[in-house]
């Protein structure tokens, strides 16, 4: 079948998990089987496109159209197929993970859970595959309505507020700044489709201001990138139960948010052009200092940070602004650095916040003091932590390792040297965020605090967990060793 | 300006429309709400005599066709007349049903004073449900 | 002597107006409503507008000033702060004076605007210039032979338009008699006492003999008036309204409960929509015969018997109506009054 | 041509219910009343959706007692006419397949067939309005409409209601007669009723000042009724205490009509050749619509009470529509009769769900109302559906409306009028979340709420399922409709501008 | 080649890994590492036998002597450590783990093995760290590996550019990298990291001394010497070096003076050696030559000196220089290692360190720049002073003094240091020929002269016990480090958050006030809104030019 009936399969499948995960409430397993059954089709079925695809197929489907420019419609192409592939991936482990976690954690209504879980993955998938900025919209904003059940899981007083932020920023800046973006390239190009290099050659018209504004109004507007000033709703996110912010927060929900943010400047804006443009313009590329305000700042943040979900968010807070910085240099090794990036961090920061959801249910700490000496007690839990955390911080034998060459390499094709420095001091405060933790969970007393009395179940109940661990885990070092596999597509 | 010669020489306008301003005036500084509808009344009278105003001609006479005269008789312009009998019901209609409503208000609030009315609704909590 | 006349009546309306404004005492707000009525009619005849002007006197001074009257007692609002128009310029509160000011602004702008319009009754002006409204009056006695235009216009022409007033006047009445019905407060609220007191007044002589020498009269004069509509001024309304007054003298005469034996209200209401029935109906019949809606050239064999059997017919539906409104808008207020 | 030899259906839309309303004052039995009421629209949106269908965009005329125009009272249904016509009587039908339940609960069944007449008295007037061609017939059913929605208004189930009626009276008997004036201006000048004809007239004299202030009459008499900013303040109190049923004719309808009203004004004055510039107008009437729209959100995020919310919001939607209005460009136009349909359903829709609650619980009070979603699960997806669209979210229809209206600002190139827009669907997300956020996430206060009636009756659920597939078709087919609104803008900007 | 030179490694890791399994069995495994490295060495050494290289002398091969001198040190420290039986087997296991890395990064020809070896070092050694007693280990670890993974990115970013100019990520084998270009500066400035240039030298100095002395033995050889073969190797002849190994040798210098610990003393003496082969390696013109050598005389009295700390530590568990005071009998095996070791630092003729140190100093000359001969000088003479006088001056135990002395003269022990011993002075034997000339001799007299001199100068200087003015040099970086924490934590704090909700609630009740007036409003306000809704109109449509 062609490629065209694959991708709306590969988008409708989590649909179908979403109506039958609702149907099943009654019975849990089986509903959790018929999860997993669904994933893992979908997986296959991804792989199927990816190397169907390898063969420079291009699909495009529309459904809505409205008059010629604005219509809705789906389109496969390279980027977009790794994003679904990895997506895919990490949905099964993701599965299985909450499996044990919700389990664990004796959460209420977790039927609602996992169809609200599936149906944010229908829709990142359909942020992958839309073809236009106007799908992508659509898309974008289903997403944030699709997670907000997940983060409001367990609402109560205090976390409310929370939840009203998470909201209003996401929702807020969409409506601001995102929409008058799309319509302004709309009303300037007369289309807004994703065409390879970019639609603005045809239109030599158009003077630099404009150009400018409408990528920074797309930079800011996409809030899910989580630039600084618009950071505020990840933290927030970390009231949801963890297997939310694992999979949505580490990886579906802020890497669409970058994944858009790369469309638009590779097929909208076009490298060259917007190269020309700034050239031009100024000499140093000004809009860097946007993402490298952000790795600052973040790390510096989340150094501070005691609670660990909380210090987690600000690190995803500035390492999505390493794909951004990615992205911006505007060299093609810094798309493949994001790219890599993407997936290096995605796979690194599950198992983070699989490991931070691990501890919560066994041993109910949230916070970094207490975790000292936890590793004799989760052995399995803390080595998966602490090879995340190495590659988090780019240690070599991680994919993490790949994603920093990539950028480094970036920055000297796009010879913005002072970038360097930032991504020096910057691998610095990873690590000095990082290791601490990994130090005192090794290498300090286990102090037993009183109300720790369920000693005898944590193996079974860790069970799911530490296999959803041991597969992320391995699998960033998978991708150290099989990188240029995926990386020789993206060079084309 | 010569213009201000012109509207002196059209004075019934000049009547209609102080009939209906001075109505609007009452409507608004009245607070018993009989009177104002007595000043609605009167703008809807001060319309009316607009509209009869201008369907006379000078030295017309009544538009009731005289069959003896000849034919080169003028007769003012019937239309407005026949526009006007339906403003003079409607007028009556509305003032009915606004002097039924006065008596209900009164029947439930007590006065018809429109400052005491505005108090008493704010005070009351008015989600009290009447019907069963 | 014409302009003499008409000016001389305008200023007498201008001073009873700002007499309304003034005065504060609401019975003698409403005499002058009547006052002022009566004054628009005897302009409407200069204006050699007759059928507005019988309309007008009779609606005007007639049931509005009677419906002031009945909700003035009702709702007991007659001695509401007495004192005397002067002292009440002193007692002007600020706010006043700034909607009196707006007032003045919207007065002129107004005039300043109506001063480009074209003058006051002369020949030349586009609205009487133009050829249509002779047509009216000459097409009205040639081709329809009836020779009132004015109800030529308002059966036939505009016919519709009489429509819509009827419907007008007609919900007009079911909206009295539903308010009425309205009772907002649980029983224990209840403010106003029982309505129907069991002693009737002492019969007065001298109101008893003016009804029976009136009676006959008006209602003679009501029934010319329904059916002479195509010759002379006069139509439904007006002599819906005079059979009205008539029913409202037997009220005023034999007291409510009589009354009701002689005219239930419920009928009251069935005659005002059957009147309104009659209206559409013969609409719909002409519509039904192959011409237009209220077409009544297919009525008869010829247009002029056609149209005059419309014009009856329609004159008869309005009539009924505004009789039947008029009465239920009477009755229910009257039933409500304490003695 | 196939329409012409059916233009006898032309003025049974409006004389239909007025027969049937007449006879129902005889009938005393509430359901047989109830079932008249619900026939009668039923057929008129037959007909209408008939001309609508066949009609293929021809000018359809009607002259009553056969004489042509100038002389008779002539009706004419255009393209811009049957848009509305056929919402109107949707709308209609709709509240009247909904009102079963609630004449008995919220008017009590003592004289319900006498409410049936008057709503369906209330539904020719407003039919008659747009239909008219006519000025003063215009002004007949305009004073019908009113007088009937002022007794509706009384009827409510508050105390308050007959406060609310007098005033709603009072400001509508004003403002008719603020366009009596108007047309007693038109008449003194060009001695023409017949809208087509005063065009010709109008192209025909220069602009003075007398016609100036006739456009002014007319325009005020109309946008009081518009509710736009300066002058909204009797809607909120007429919506909150009125019945449901009539409330929710009222939302889907009166600012309907105004807004037709309006643009017949203005693309009767614009037509042909008008020699004055409008444009200082219409800057006002972007400044007012403006404003209207932050106030709307603004008084519509701090209420409590669901109705008055509703109430408010409808207010910054129609700024939205005057805006699209006052641009006077293409996107503008069809962005503002897109929102037109689309809020008119949706805002029915939403007052039909508040009628729901009323009926099941007697309050409509959000604070009282948190989490009653156990109870009545049907109307809670429901209100969540509505207020979704109403947020104007991208899966909406409401939604294509706003992108439509950002496109027309954008081009106008008017830098302040773009930031407000933005800004105001901003407002208009957040008072649509309270809604959701009140009814889901807020402490769950539903156990002290008082159950009067266990489930809603079939009908009133039907009439809701109903409102939700017409939103959910604008959502996935807007480009029909936006062929169809095409059409509207092509024929009259082009024909008379 | 390349399959070889990953043999070693691997296997050791796997043997590594094992012993940190296995409790019982874990001195097994370390004897059969030792046998392994031996064949090893044995093996390469006669694989290559046919193009007769002679034993240290000849280096045409650098990389094969390092490889030798890092087993022999590897194999020399595991027996002591064993024969002291003092170590536990978890931290046995990481140290096999450890060497192995090291060994990798000197059989690394490409900057991303290079980075990988370099990391896993930098971690492995963390690890050994970390198996310390000491309290704040945790806090010593985390800057240990937080600078060094500093390096490791330094050295990637510059290895990019590398990559990007020379599409291909090995080392230029035929010319050294050329300093003056950005890319090359960050690999140097990667190097010079791990060579602990001062201002990131705390974790040299705080590692080494806080580490569990057998550690210290195995940390004080690897990861500096393997820095300095690369350095040697990529940036050999640069004369920006020369600058850089002044100010390294003089800060390893100065600071060791104020220092009283013992195994502190000593890693600052690595600091200074350092300098020194930093300052070597730039005046080498070729990537060949004796220099090897000198790294390792340098390396062997070092690990003989952490021996004899390691040994002391163990028998008077205090690291105090005072406290240690005059604890080593002269007659005993200590005490002969304890003179042969100073006398090496001071670079007596008849030692190897006299051979190597006119090595250095006579290809520094051939730099002829003239004031840098003389510095070169006061460099060796403050090593000599260092080493040579200082820590014997202490430690040994001249006047027989009361103090009980633990004879544990039980040569199976200590026969580690006999082996360092001989294998020092068979560097002299064999190169001895070439370098004893005279007027060598005489330099280096006068070299220990000016020792002497600078000794009893600083004797004066700081003649306290509890040398009061020790500048907190290193406390200095942890304070940065610290003040970092605080401040972050002030700007994060969610203070200015609370002040802006409070503000906007307030606003919102006075907003919530006005607009209840607004829901009933009077018939007035309606009708006079209306009015001028007109008037406005009006004027808009009338006097056309209304600007505002």
């Amino acid at each position: 079948m062609t490629l065209s009936y694959l991708l709306i399969l590969i988008i409708l499948i989590p649909f179908f998990s979403f109506l039958t995960s609702f149907r099943l409430k009654r019975y849990p397993n089986v509903r959790e089987g018929v999860n997993i059954a669904f994933a893992f089709i979908n997986f296959i079925l991804s792989i199927v496109a990816y190397n169907k695809f390898s063969g420079g197929e291009l699909a495009s489907f529309r459904f809505i159209t409205l008059n010629q420019p604005i219509y809705l419609g789906f389109y496969a192409e390279k980027i977009s197929m790794i994003f679904a592939l990895m997506v895919n991936f990490l949905w099964i482990i993701s599965i299985f993970y909450s499996m044990g976690y919700m389990r664990g954690n004796k959460e209420k209504h977790q039927s609602r859970f996992f169809a609200f879980f599936s149906l944010s993955i229908c829709f990142t998938l359909g942020i992958a595959f839309s073809s236009n900025l106007l799908t992508t919209f659509l898309f974008y904003e289903a997403l944030t309505l699709a997670t907000f059940p997940l983060v409001a899981h367990n609402i109560n007083d205090e976390n409310r507020s929370n939840v009203k932020v998470y909201l209003g920023v996401l929702i807020i800046t969409s409506l601001i700044l995102f929409l008058p973006a799309i319509i302004g390239t709309l009303v300037y190009l007369g289309s807004i489709d994703y065409t390879l290099g970019g639609l603005f050659i045809q239109q030599e018209s158009t003077n630099i201001y404009v150009v400018l504004s409408l990528l920074l109004l797309f930079i800011f507007g996409i809030a899910k990138a989580g630039v600084m000033p618009v950071h505020k709703w990840l933290p927030a996110a970390m009231v949801a139960p963890t297997p939310v912010s694992a999979l949505l927060h580490a990886v579906a929900v802020v890497k669409s948010g970058v994944f858009i943010l790369i469309k638009i400047v590779v097929y909208i804006f076009g490298i060259d052009y917007l190269n020309v443009i700034l050239q031009k313009l100024f000499a140093i590329n000004w809009i860097l200092v946007i993402p490298c305000i952000t790795i600052i700042l973040a790390s510096l943040i989340a150094l501070s940070q005691d609670n660990l979900k909380k210090m987690l968010a600000y690190s995803t807070v500035s390492q999505l602004s390493y794909i951004v910085l990615g992205v911006l240099l505007l060299t093609n090794a810094g798309i493949i650095s994001s790219i890599t990036n993407i997936l290096a961090h995605a796979v690194a920061k599950i198992t983070l916040f699989f490991a931070a959801g691990a501890i919560y249910v066994i041993a109910h700490k949230t916070k970094i003091s207490e975790l000292s000496g936890i590793g004799r007690k989760m052995p399995i839990t803390m080595t998966a932590f602490s090879i995340a955390a190495l590659s988090m911080i780019g240690f070599p034998l991680t994919g993490g390792f790949i994603a920093k060459w990539f950028l480094l390499k970036g920055i000297w094709e796009s010879s913005q040297h002072w970038v360097l420095f930032v991504i020096i001091i910057s691998t610095v405060l990873n690590a000095l965020y990082f290791l601490p933790i990994i130090f005192k969970a090794f290498f300090e007393k286990y102090h037993e605090d009183e109300d720790d009395n369920h000693e005898g179940d944590t193996t079974k109940k860790s069970l799911h967990m530490d296999i959803a661990m041991i597969a992320s885990a391995t699998c960033v070092i998978l991708l150290y060793i099989y990188s240029d596999s995926f990386i020789k597509i993206l060079i084309k | 300006m010569h213009y201000f010669m012109n509207i002196l020489s059209n004075y019934p306008y000049i009547f209609a429309v102080a009939m209906i301003i001075i109505g609007i005036y009452i409507l608004m500084i009245e607070k018993n709400l009989i009177k104002k509808v007595i000043g609605m009344n009167l703008m809807q009278g001060g319309i009316i005599l607009f509209f009869v105003a201008i369907s006379k001609i000078r030295g017309g006479i009544p538009p009731i066709y005289d069959i003896e005269k000849n034919q080169e008789v003028i007769y003012s312009n019937p239309l407005p007349h026949v526009l006007m009998l339906t403003a003079i019901v409607v007028g009556v209609a509305v003032t009915a049903v606004a002097c039924a409503l006065i008596y209900i208000i009164y029947k439930n609030y007590g006065t018809i004073n429109e400052a005491e009315l505005s108090i008493i609704n704010e005070k009351e909590d008015n989600d009290h449900i009447l019907t069963d | 002597m014409y302009d003499t006349l008409l000016i001389l009546f305008l200023l007498l309306l201008g001073f009873s107006v700002i007499a309304l404004m003034l005065v504060n005492d609401l019975f003698v707000l409403i005499l002058i409503t009547g006052l002022i009525s009566v004054l628009t009619g005897i302009i409407y005849i200069l204006f050699d507008a007759v059928d507005v002007a019988l309309t007008e006197i009779a609606v005007g001074a007639g049931i509005s000033t009677i419906l002031f009257l009945i909700t003035m007692s009702l709702t007991k609002a007659y001695h509401i702060d007495g004192y005397n128009p002067i002292q009440r310029f002193s007692r002007i509160a600020p706010v006043n004076l700034i909607n009196a000011g707006l007032l003045l602004v919207v007065f002129l702008l107004i005039l300043d605007a109506l001063s480009y319009a074209p003058i006051f009754g002369n020949m030349d002006t586009p609205a009487n210039s133009s050829i249509i409204y002779k047509v009216y009056t000459k097409t009205s006695y040639e081709t329809f032979d009836v020779q009132n235009s004015v109800t030529m216009i308002l059966g036939a022409f505009r016919g519709y338009d009489t429509l819509g007033e009827a419907i007008v006047i007609l919900t007009g009445a079911i909206g009295t008699y539903l308010v009425m019905q309205i009772d907002k407060l649980e029983k224990s609220e209840e403010i106003s006492e029982n309505t129907s007191s069991k002693n009737e007044t002492p019969k007065d002589y001298v109101i008893s003999a003016t009804i029976f020498t009136l009676m006959p009269i008006l209602l003679l004069f009501a029934f010319y008036i329904q059916f002479h509509g195509d010759f002379g001024p006069g139509g439904g309304f007006q002599s819906g309204v005079m059979i009205a007054a008539s029913y409202f003298l037997i009220i005023l005469y034999f007291g409510k409960t009589i009354a009701n034996k002689f005219i239930d209200i419920k009928y009251l209401v069935f005659l005002a929509a059957l009147g309104v029935l009659i209206f559409s109906i013969t609409g719909l019949v002409g519509m039904l015969l192959g011409g237009k809606y209220l077409d009544y050239s297919v009525l008869a064999s010829n247009t002029s018997s056609g149209y005059h059997l419309g014009l009856f017919s329609i004159e008869l539906g309005v009539g009924t109506t505004v009789f039947a409104a008029t009465a239920i808008i009477i009755s229910q207020f009257y039933g409500k009054l304490k003695n | 041509m196939g329409i012409l030899q059916y233009s006898f259906l032309v003025p049974l839309i409006v004389i239909i219910p007025i027969i049937v309303a007449v006879v129902l004052v005889f009938v005393k039995n509430t359901y047989v009343s109830w079932f008249a009421t619900f026939l009668t629209t039923l057929v008129v949106m037959a007909i209408t959706s008939f001309i609508l269908i066949k009609g293929q965009f021809v000018t359809v005329s009607y002259n009553f007692g056969n004489f042509i125009p100038p002389f008779g009272i002539e009706y004419e249904i255009d393209i811009l006419t049957i848009f509305f016509l056929f919402l109107i009587s949707a709308v209609g039908f709709l509240t009247a397949l909904w009102s079963k339940g609630n004449i008995l609960s919220e008017v009590g069944d003592k004289n319900a067939n006498f409410f049936s007449s008057i709503f369906l008295l209330y539904y020719a007037g407003s039919l008659g309005i747009v239909i008219t061609n006519d000025l003063f017939n215009l002004f007949v059913f305009l004073e019908i409409s009113s007088i009937a929605s002022c007794i509706l208004v009384a009827m409510g189930r508050r105390k308050n209601a007959v406060l609310a009626a007098f005033d709603s009276l009072i400001i509508g008997s004003i403002s008719a007669s603020f366009y009596l004036f108007g047309v007693g201006i038109l008449y003194l000048l060009f001695c023409t009723l017949n809208a087509n004809d005063l065009v010709l007239q109008i192209s025909k004299y220069p602009m003075t000042p007398t016609l100036v202030l006739a456009i002014v009459m007319l325009s005020v008499g109309i946008l009081v009724k518009f509710a736009i900013f300066p002058v909204l303040w009797w809607m909120p109190q007429t919506y909150q205490s009125s019945p449901s049923a009539l409330s929710a004719f009222l939302a889907g309808t009166s600012v309907n009509i105004a807004l037709y009203i309006f643009i017949k004004i203005i693309f009767m004055v614009v037509a042909r050749g008008v020699h004055i510039s409008l444009d200082h107008y219409f800057e006002l009437l972007l400044i007012v619509a403006v404003l209207s729209m932050f106030v709307g959100g603004i008084l519509a995020l701090k209420q409590d009470n669901l109705k008055l919310l509703l109430a408010f919001s409808s207010v910054s939607q129609m700024g939205a529509i005057m805006v699209g209005v006052a641009l006077f460009n293409f996107y503008g136009m069809s962005s503002a009769l897109f929102l037109a349909i689309a809020h008119a359903f949706i805002k029915t829709g939403l007052f039909l769900c508040v009628g729901n609650l009323i009926y099941m619980f007697g309050t409509e009070k959000l604070s009282e109302l948190r989490g009653f979603g156990r109870k009545a699960p049907f109307t809670y997806f429901a209100i969540i559906f509505l207020c979704l669209s109403l947020a104007a979210l991208p899966g909406t229809s409401l939604f294509w409306g706003k992108f439509y209206l950002l496109m027309s600002t954008i081009q106008s190139d008017n830098w302040f009028l773009i930031v407000s827009v933005v800004l105001a669907s901003v407002l208009s997300f957040m008072y649509s979340w309270k809604i959701i956020s009140q009814l889901w996430i807020a402490k769950d206060n539903s156990v002290h709420l008082i159950v009067m009636h266990k489930k809603t009756p079939l009908y009133m659920n039907l009439a809701i399922t109903i409102v939700i597939i017409i939103n959910i078709y604008l959502t996935i087919f807007p480009n029909i409709t936006y062929y169809f609104v095409e059409q509207i803008i092509n024929l009259n900007i082009v024909s008379k501008g | 080649m390349v399959l070889t030179s990953l043999i070693l490694p691997l296997l050791v890791i796997s043997l590594g890994l094992i012993t940190l399994k296995s409790k019982k069995y874990s001195f097994l495994f370390a004897i059969l590492a030792i046998i392994i490295t031996i064949i090893f060495v044995v093996s390469y050494t006669i694989a290559d036998s046919y193009n007769n290289i002679a034993f240290l002398s000849d280096f045409i091969y650098p990389h094969y002597s390092m490889v030798i001198l890092f087993s022999i040190s590897f194999i020399l420290g595991m027996s002591f450590v064993l024969a002291q039986n003092t170590i536990n087997y978890r931290e046995l296991g990481i140290i096999i783990i450890y060497f192995a890395f090291s060994m990798g990064i000197l059989f690394s020809n490409s900057f991303v093995d290079l980075i990988i070896y370099w990391e896993l070092t930098s971690l492995s050694a963390t690890l050994v760290i970390l198996q310390s007693a000491h309290p704040n280990k945790k806090y010593v670890a985390l800057k240990y590996f937080v600078i060094h993974s500093l390096s490791g990115v330094m050295i990637i970013a510059g290895a990019t550019d590398f990559v990007r100019a020379f599409y291909t990520d090995s080392f230029p084998l035929e010319n050294s990298l050329n300093v003056y270009n950005l890319g090359n500066l960050l690999i140097l400035g990667g190097i010079l990291i791990n060579l602990a240039l001062p201002p990131f030298s705390s974790w040299l100095v705080d590692g080494y001394s806080k580490c569990s002395p057998n550690a210290s033995i195995f940390l004080s050889i690897f990861t500096t010497k393997a820095a300095i073969f690369i350095l040697f190797k990529l940036f050999y002849g640069s004369d920006l070096l020369i600058y850089i190994g002044i100010f390294i040798a003089l800060y390893g210098l100065i600071f060791s003076l104020f220092e009283s610990s013992l195994r502190r003393i000593l890693s600052m003496a690595i600091i200074h050696q350092l300098g020194i082969m930093t300052i070597g390696i730039a005046s080498l013109k070729t990537f060949e030559g004796f220099f090897i050598a000198y790294i390792f005389v340098d390396v062997l009295y070092k690990l003989m000196a952490f021996m004899l700390a390691a040994i002391l530590i163990k028998r008077y568990n205090t690291d105090n220089i005072y406290e240690l005071k005059n604890s080593i009998n002269l007659k005993s095996v200590l005490g002969i290692a304890l003179l042969i070791c100073s006398l090496q630092a001071v670079g007596l003729p008849l030692t190897g360190g006299f051979i190597v140190k006119t090595y250095i100093s006579s290809t520094i000359e051939l730099l002829n720049e003239g004031w840098l001969n003389y510095v070169v000088m006061f460099l060796f003479a403050g090593v000599a002073l260092n080493i040579g006088v200082k820590i014997p001056y202490y430690l040994i135990n001249f006047k027989n003094t009361s103090r009980k002395i633990i004879l544990e003269n039980s040569y199976s022990k200590n026969i580690t240091l006999l082996i360092t011993i001989v294998l020092l002075q068979t560097v002299f034997i064999l190169n001895g020929a070439n370098y004893f000339s005279f007027d060598y001799v005489l330099h280096s007299l006068e070299i220990t002269t000016l020792g002497v001199f600078l000794f009893i100068l600083s004797v004066f200087l700081i003649n306290t016990k509890e040398n009061k003015i020790r500048v907190k040099i290193d406390n200095f970086k942890d304070l940065c480090i610290e003040a970092s924490y605080y401040t972050i934590s002030i700007i994060t704090s969610d203070k200015p958050m609370i002040a802006i909700h409070r503000y906007f609630d307030i606003w919102s009740q006075r907003v919530s006030k006005v607009i209840k007036v607004t829901t009933n409003l009077s018939m007035r306000y309606m009708i006079t809104c209306i009015m001028i809704f007109t008037i406005l109109l009006y004027l808009a449509l009338r006097y056309h030019q209304i600007t505002w």
